[in-house]
């Protein structure tokens, strides 16, 4: 078996002789290089016999760690899956009881998985025979002069979350890392419980302090969670209003939820 | 040529991504949807009848010209080729992603059997695919599912068209695998206009 | 329509500005150039006799195709309803708002290296952020932050759904294949089958 995959390895090592360790992607991944040894073997794929595949499996590995080819973890993992499941079937059952045969056969999940990507396998050759535009079919590239418009208020924005993520991370890689302090090691960012706060306020006129613990009530919440509140007063940007000694504590914008209005320059603190 | 038909043919003509039916109909109000449903109907039979060169194609859930197949060796003389050659693993993180979604990059991992971070950024910088949202689960990953672009390149009218995955294996068992049939224009346009519905309900 | 004919008409669809016929011998230059000023000839009489929307122009020494002028107000009007992208600088000054909000227009400035006034106007105006206030320090300057209609293009629930970085920085730097590991096959094969079974054995 190895005959074919040792001349295609050893294709790619004359390429990169240069640089000794080749990454090979011959197979996509474990699954991968399953289905082509079912294939290869013409093997029932309903019935596979495991020990050979199993051989035929590490007989791969190997020649791969021979050539000193990067190994995934995962083909690694799936080797133990495959130790495993010949180790399972093995052993002697001891229940004598007649049982459907696919829910007891140990390889009955690594079948399952084998069909389901042999389909997504399918489907992607599938994508890849279409007519594809800007390959196949083309499209106009229209340079008519075009009416000026001018912006309106209500104008549609076309936008994609991911092209916003991309563009801060374009921003962060513009700039000197120690800019930003990294939040994880804080359970609870005051900062982050400022916007948090902020968007629970957006559209309402009041928020219960409590409320602002209904998910987690844990002693790092309580003390960013306080200190939030203490910042967005001092931003002028929250009142804090109680109604009596012990009663419940209110939050309410420093101004109703109008864009681009002023707050007001009273905030009230009574705690 | 009828004057709404000019008219739906410049529209479509000018817009710079398919145009669906609903567009249209915004566009052209003070226009009997009716009347707009047949131009369109006559404009796809004009287009689609004889062997033209630019054809009226129904992709991305619209309507848009685009230029025969058996003419792109010689349109590519003139301008490259724009959609890039995807790899295996990018192609197969596509089509589960097109199949399955929303889904999340565990669950496509989970298929794929390996590692797929790198080729989900990949595709989300090609805008094949786009982030849906959270899943409302513990750890709230990303979920995924592919874009507009994606009908649009893969030359698919809806995610309904998209082949079964099991109508897939037949077709490749029978060898014509690569051959995408011919639709009866008639029936096909006629069926997807009920007469009280909107043919194609864009999202815009 | 001849073969030739829509090989013509798809080149000139596609070129993104009038096409000479000098240029179409060049690029179809095993057809005769006879054949091609015929079949160009027979296109522009296709395109130019009925009233149609789209008619094949005569300009700056090429040929392109072109909307006729009846239907310029239709145009007009779906162009007014196209949906605008944001710029770069724009785009970019929401992302540093969403996720560092609030913040001050100097704060954004320090990030990007660049003056923000012209940008956050726009932003303002196309009421991305809104101004939440002012800081309490000298010169009280003002702080935004992203608004109501910022979450709603974006389909966010909220703004604890705006992707974490983190979450981003692990699709960008997965890998496929990770470090190599050790694993004594040999040993944990032996091991586990007695040597009577059908153990693994070498290559072939």
């Amino acid at each position: 078996m190895a005959s074919d995959l040792e001349m295609k390895i050893s294709n790619i090592n004359a390429i990169s002789e240069t640089d000794y360790k080749v990454r090979l992607d011959l197979f996509e991944g474990p699954l991968d290089l399953l289905l082509h040894l079912i294939k290869k073997n013409e093997l029932d794929i309903y019935d596979i016999p495991i020990s050979t595949i199993t051989r035929q499996y590490l007989e791969y590995i190997t020649l791969m760690k021979e050539l000193n080819l990067e190994i995934a973890g995962e083909f690694l993992v799936m080797a133990s899956t495959l130790l495993q499941i010949k180790s399972d079937m093995l052993l002697p059952s001891f229940s004598e009881e007649v049982s459907s045969d696919l829910d007891e056969d140990p390889r009955a999940e690594l079948i399952r998985r084998l069909l389901e990507y042999m389909k997504f396998k399918d489907a992607a050759i599938m994508l890849d025979n279409r007519d594809l535009a800007g390959r196949d079919l083309f499209t106009c590239k229209l340079v008519e002069p075009q009416p000026e418009i001018s912006s309106s208020e209500d104008e549609c924005l076309e936008m994609e979350l991911f092209d916003l993520i991309a563009a801060f991370q374009g921003v962060l890689k513009k700039h000197p890392v120690d800019t930003f302090h990294e939040v994880t090691a804080e359970a609870v960012s005051i900062s982050e419980r400022i916007t948090e706060i902020l968007t629970i306020l957006q559209g309402r006129n009041s928020l219960r302090f409590d409320e602002l613990f209904r998910n987690s009530f844990s002693r790092e919440n309580l003390i960013a969670s306080f200190l939030a509140i203490l910042e967005l007063c001092k931003l002028k940007m929250v009142r804090i209003l109680q109604t009596g000694q012990f009663a419940e504590i209110f939050i309410t914008p420093a101004v109703a939820d109008t864009d681009g209005a002023f707050l007001s320059e009273v905030s009230t603190l009574y705690v | 040529m009828s004057n709404l038909k000019s008219i739906v043919e410049c529209l479509i003509f000018v817009a710079d991504s398919p145009l669906s039916f609903a567009r249209i109909c915004d566009i052209l109000s003070e226009y009997d949807k009716e009347h707009l449903r047949s131009s369109l109907i006559e404009l796809l039979r004009d287009y689609n009848s004889d062997e033209r060169g630019i054809f009226l194609s129904e992709v991305a859930e619209g309507y848009q010209f685009r230029t025969c197949k058996a003419n792109a060796e010689f349109i590519r003389r003139l301008v490259k080729t724009t959609t890039s050659k995807l790899s295996k693993p990018a192609l197969e993180s596509l089509a589960i992603t097109a199949y399955r979604q929303p889904i999340t990059r565990a669950e496509i991992e989970y298929l794929r059997g390996v590692d797929s971070g790198g080729v989900l950024r990949t595709l989300l910088d090609k805008k094949l695919i786009k982030i849906l949202g959270k899943k409302n689960v513990p750890g709230k990953p990303l979920i995924y599912g592919t874009s507009r672009r994606f009908l649009e390149i893969f030359n698919l009218r809806d995610l309904e068209s998209l082949p079964t995955l099991k109508e897939m294996r037949e077709l490749e068992e029978a060898g014509i695998f690569e051959q995408q049939q011919e639709l009866p224009l008639e029936d096909s346009i006629e069926n997807r206009f009920p007469p009280d519905l909107p043919a194609v309900t864009g999202k815009d």
